[in-house]
């Protein structure tokens, strides 16, 4: 493999943003994912290989890492940084056409919940395995949802929810994305949720944790 | 006199009004007792020489509208007279239900005000047919956090949760509690981050401003209504904390220091008037115990229907109310599930009654073992020690601001943590020790004032998140 | 020496092959500890100086068919899992699980064979990846009471039960235990009516003589594998009656009756071979331990998930495993509803262990706090006291027949309950106490002969409801 | 009121089967229900009358008296021995039709669950309520109970089950009731079972306890 592929890939997975920042202090002083990237595209590489050699493998080292216990949530923000810092470097070929996420996936806390730490969690991850992200917040209704499918048609929909007096709200969620589109696929998640009462609403999909989500979303992508 | 009225010094210059404990005697930290003991209406002694049973619960899967309200306020009199009705059987001498509100019964007030009337009147009941004492603690939901960044002073929110907190507590809701969220814009992200210092700007210095502006206006209704202002629990974080670090999303050693932090926010209320019976989910108690005397709630193994915990036993070490923190109104094999939990919560507190019962060595030594049955397995459960909490909270009081309050109480927190590590009796692994001497350095870059701490850390912070104004600052 | 081959005195004279206790002290029947301790395969040593979490568990509201045994079996692998995860997260020293088959389960052992391997796989995996010592405990249900009247001894169903109980201990069952029926057809219509001698008959007539037959086989297939023949509790008797008491249904006083009853059928399954641990619905465990040193599992109140308890402190005071007799596999809001149930019971170990770890002293002031709690609260409660245990064995003991022994235990727990009246210590209404008269004259009326026994009673009971061959009469 | 009803009534109340039985202590040597029915008779009481003033006024009484927890169930089952006894003197103007039950009442515990306790209990304070009652026992599937409704229309059914596992079964039962009589009412019991679950399964009435079951039972006949 490429060096600088390499050497991104590693930045990547242990959150090294750029030159600057001081963190992980093993490699305090060299490049981050901001120069990495910079230096690939200017060597010429394809940026598709980049995205598809350098960061996703990246980020689904730290997937696997952070499934096994292994790190922490903080050090997998770093690397979703580190990520971000090499997107930013990569937006002219997203918006070209010449490089392609996996797909869109839009995700929000359900109406009436304000719990988002965990919706959070699953947007980083998803990002991290090569989706494009909408991030509708908390408190968010059927008609947003909707509306954001109609912005992004084809778009996979991720709804979240905590409280057992929220997670209902659900069903009436995936009823009308269904109507607008019955092939519009709808992942849940939230503590309380589980794979009887994804059946129950007609969502698709079920997953206890980002990992299975990414999985998931993966094969649909595949 | 008319405390509100008066303005003291420590308020003047936002300083902590504690300058010294109440309990300097790890040995008189003990369950069922406080030095200030809360006696309610229906006569229940709050810390005065007994350990009730707080009962927590709420809904089972549904909405909450229009159509399903005549459910709703079944479910909460079938909680009530199930537990109450079972509290007798089992010769309980006092029962605190809380009745934690959801979104809708706080936006439309008179859903929640009728839930506390109708369980309200089945208190009242068992108190007139069976002599049982119960009252209710009312626990309406901050729905500030609805709008984002949050208008922490001038929503429009705070009109119906001023509303249900004055009407709620003419209904029968006696003691009042909230678990306020001011300070969470800025420490959602920094608990995920692991930033100690972003925690300490949110709880030392937004949660403070905003527990006083809150408290103020509850210990004053509380004071007009003749009811009790009891505490504000800080739920949003070290709960929260507590809850991360059991998934391995964050370091234990790290919930630690989040839960010590949380006091200087949390005593607040005792400050402003309130008198306790604090809340249980944050588990900041042991510390307010300590430093003001007041009686405290707290949660431990029998909360496991509601989350996973590290401190089990240890927890109830000085409890003087021992909750479950939250449980659905579903069937289990036995009844309801409210019920099985009123049933073990009654004999966990059965058990530290007996000890009071028995004396001060029998005390002790109940104490000793719940305590030392977790100390070591967990760093939060290690500073919820007795003598920890003790030393931790003479730490906190010394300083003169309560950035600095927070900074010592934490830095103490990592003397402890590291003592046990070193003496071998706590072992941690290397991806928990490593975040230590990042958090000392942390703290160490802390200036005593609070003014320089938010000099320092505006610049780190995402300005979108949060509005300084809505802090007064 | 082949013990089953042998025949003793006491087998051939039909009379209790205990004469003394192996525990004659109250103090040295202590949790944690038995005289004979049980060693297992992955490394518990029960009864050896630590209690340990006995989790039990059943499906939430399902069919079990063909159709749906992916999903059954996908519960017990979840359940498994969960409760294994969490108790390494715990730092457990050890884990029993506890399978109770359905009757689908049982009929075709197969399904019962597959779940005992799916959770035997993950045993082991734990077992090998975090030195994580568990076992399963597998308890077939008995499927001879689907025939009315029962056939004991020439049930076509005894087939499929002998071979689930062999080939579920091949595949990893290493504890056997069963809930057996015998007497019941008789029990049941005597416990509605609060007929001690039709109770005692029932047991210490009927029970002990399919207990004789029962256990013979199982003690020599669990020798013939190598595996443990644990104990068979009284379930459908003792507890039964505790259930129905609580629903204050019938007397309290008449189930501590035949809680005392129920020990002269259970101890047969020691005298056939049995080593423990004896299991733990019928509470009928601690009378074992004194008599024959064998450690036990109890439940208490954290089986509040199962049914409502009037023993739930007491009943740990010498227990060697904690159970929560049976949770169904529903999610709470923390996680699954076993998960939550091996934290508690995992806690509550804890703090036993604890105090064995401190000593003497430490574990007698607890099992004090756990036994005071509860003693004069109930008198099933009462009779679990240790020196009470140790008073009605010493009755239990002395007789020269299980009739004999039954009845002079019951009559010692009269006794002790009647004395408890007087000293004003307990408290009763009169609806119950008006029936200790009339249960001392009942026992009183009773003959030490089996044969007299027989004899009295047979004119008096409906001989359409059991047949009297298939008890070997 | 008449005298002997007066007595007879209290004869059940208390439990006093006939003049020889020594329960309860305070009527020994009287009279019980047994003679007391056939004096009244022989006076030329309304059979009718003897039912419906003193025996199931007696039940509800000691109906009562079990609710408040103020007597026992042997308490309870000797005063239905005391109807029963009673009623043997009354079968044949219930053969001839001159005095009716409020209706015929078919109960079992489902396919698969041998539990009975409370089934027993059910069917014998709802024979104190003045039905008459089939108890088809334990492990009863679907067929039998179709076919005993065969035999007796226009009976109420109720299904006792405490088995998570084999509560389930009452789903199908209902629905082969209705479908040969969709007037047929059900009700349902049993630990495990609840509100919800009874109009999941299209069942008319969830009882938690005999005394509910007994009133609902009572304003269907009404
Ligand atoms: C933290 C927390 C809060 C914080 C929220 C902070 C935030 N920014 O989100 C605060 C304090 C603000 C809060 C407020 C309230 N909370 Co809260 N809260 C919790 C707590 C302790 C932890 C939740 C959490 O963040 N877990 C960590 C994350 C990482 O896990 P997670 O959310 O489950 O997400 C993971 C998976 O579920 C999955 N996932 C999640 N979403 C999605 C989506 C998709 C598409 C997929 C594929 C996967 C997926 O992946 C995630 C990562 O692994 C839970 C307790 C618990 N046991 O869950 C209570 C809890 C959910 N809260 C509860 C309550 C009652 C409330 C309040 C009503 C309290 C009150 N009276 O004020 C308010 C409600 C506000 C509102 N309207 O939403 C109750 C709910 C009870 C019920 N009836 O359902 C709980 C269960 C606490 C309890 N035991 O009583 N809460
Ligand atoms: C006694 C008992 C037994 C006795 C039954 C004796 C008998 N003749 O009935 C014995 C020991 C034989 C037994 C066996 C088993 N049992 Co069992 N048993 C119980 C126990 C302890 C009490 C049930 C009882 O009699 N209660 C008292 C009566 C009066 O109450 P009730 O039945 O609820 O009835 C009242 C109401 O529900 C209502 N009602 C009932 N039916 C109806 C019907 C109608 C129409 C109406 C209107 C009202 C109504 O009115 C009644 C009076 O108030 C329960 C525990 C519990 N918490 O319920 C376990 C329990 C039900 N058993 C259980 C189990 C697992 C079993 C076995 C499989 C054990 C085994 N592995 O061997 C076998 C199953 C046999 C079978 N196939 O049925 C589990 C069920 C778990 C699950 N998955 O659902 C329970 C919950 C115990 C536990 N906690 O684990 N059991």
């Amino acid at each position: 493999m490429n060096e600088l592929i390499e050497k991104l890939l590693e930045a990547v997975e242990f959150g090294k943003v750029d030159l600057k920042s001081p963190y992980p202090p093993q490699l305090r002083g060299q490049d981050g994912s901001f120069e990495l990237t910079q230096k690939a595209i200017e060597t010429g590489i394809n940026p598709q290989l980049i995205l598809e050699s350098a960061l996703i493998p990246a980020m689904e080292r730290v997937g696997k890492k952070f499934s096994e216990n292994k790190i922490f949530v903080p050090q997998m923000l770093m690397s979703a940084k580190a990520m971000g810092a090499s997107m930013v470097q990569l937006k002219p070929f997203f918006a070209s056409g010449s490089i392609k996420t996996k797909g869109t996936f839009i995700i929000g806390t359900v109406k009436g919940d304000l719990h988002d730490i965990g919706k959070n969690l699953v947007a980083m991850m998803v990002e991290g395995g090569g989706w494009s992200i909408i991030d509708l917040g908390v408190d968010v209704n059927a008609d947003r949802f909707v509306e954001a499918l109609e912005n992004n048609p084809g778009a996979v929909i991720g709804l979240s929810a905590l409280l057992t007096t929220t997670m209902v709200n659900m069903g009436e969620i995936v009823t009308r994305i269904k109507a607008q589109n019955a092939d519009t696929k709808v992942l849940i998640g939230g503590a309380p949720v589980n794979d009887e009462f994804c059946r129950k609403i007609g969502a698709d999909f079920y997953a206890p944790d980002p990992q299975k989500a990414v999985e998931y979303l993966n094969k649909l992508a595949s | 006199m008319k405390l509100c009225a008066l303005v003291f010094w420590w308020q003047k210059h936002n300083i902590m009004k504690y300058k010294s404990l109440i309990i300097n005697n790890p040995e008189d930290l003990m369950f069922g007792i406080a030095p200030k003991p809360v006696k309610t209406r229906r006569g229940l002694e709050i810390g005065g020489g007994q350990v009730y049973a707080e009962l927590n619960f709420t809904l089972p899967i549904m909405s909450i509208n229009e159509g399903t309200l005549k459910e709703v306020y079944n479910h909460y009199r079938e909680i009530a007279e199930g537990a109450l009705e079972h509290a007798v059987h089992l010769n309980s001498k006092g029962v605190v239900l809380e009745f934690e509100t959801l979104l809708e019964m706080t936006k439309t007030p008179s859903i929640g005000v009728e839930i506390v009337k109708i369980m309200n009147d089945i208190c009242e009941e068992y108190y007139q047919k069976h002599g049982l004492a119960s009252e209710i603690r009312l626990t309406p939901n901050d729905l500030r956090e609805f709008e984002r960044p949050a208008l922490q002073r001038t929503s429009k929110f705070l009109e119906p949760m001023v509303e249900l907190f004055e009407r709620g507590m003419m209904a029968g809701g006696d003691l009042l509690s909230i678990e306020s969220t001011g300070g969470k814009e800025v420490s959602d992200e920094a608990l995920m981050m692991c930033d100690v210092k972003g925690v300490l700007f949110a709880l030392a210095v937004l949660g403070v401003r905003d527990m006083q502006f809150l408290w103020g206006k509850i210990v004053s209704l509380a004071n007009k209504h003749g009811k009790i202002a009891a505490g504000d629990s800080a739920c949003g974080f070290a709960n929260t904390a507590m809850v991360l670090a059991e998934k391995k999303y964050i370091p234990k050693v790290f919930a630690a220091m989040v839960r010590v932090i949380s006091v200087v926010r949390s005593i607040v209320a005792m400050e402003q008037g309130a008198v306790g019976p604090d809340k249980d989910c944050g588990y900041e108690g042991p510390f307010l115990k300590a430093i003001t005397g007041i009686p405290i709630s707290m949660e431990g193994k029998t909360s496991a229907c509601a989350h996973f915990s590290p401190l089990g036993n240890i927890a109830s070490a000085c409890a003087d109310l021992w909750s479950n923190e939250s449980v659905q109104n579903i069937k289990l094999l036995s009844g309801m599930a409210p019920t099985a939990y009123l049933e073990q919560l009654e004999y966990d507190a059965r058990l530290m009654n007996e000890a009071l019962r028995a004396g001060k060595m029998h005390c002790s030594i109940l104490q000793q073992l719940l305590v030392s049955s977790d100390i070591y397995t967990d760093p939060q459960a290690l500073i919820l020690a007795p003598e920890n909490v003790i030393r931790i909270s003479k730490a906190i009081v010394k300083g003169d601001s309560y950035v600095a309050n927070a900074r010592d109480g934490a830095l103490t927190a990592l003397d402890i943590i590291e003592e046990a590590l070193l003496s071998g009796k706590m072992k941690l692994p290397e991806m928990e020790t490593s975040f230590l001497p990042i958090f000392r350095d942390d703290l160490n870059s802390i200036p005593d004032s609070e003014n320089d701490f938010i000099a320092m850390m505006l610049p780190m912070l995402d300005p979108g998140k949060f509005i300084l104004s809505e802090y007064g600052l």
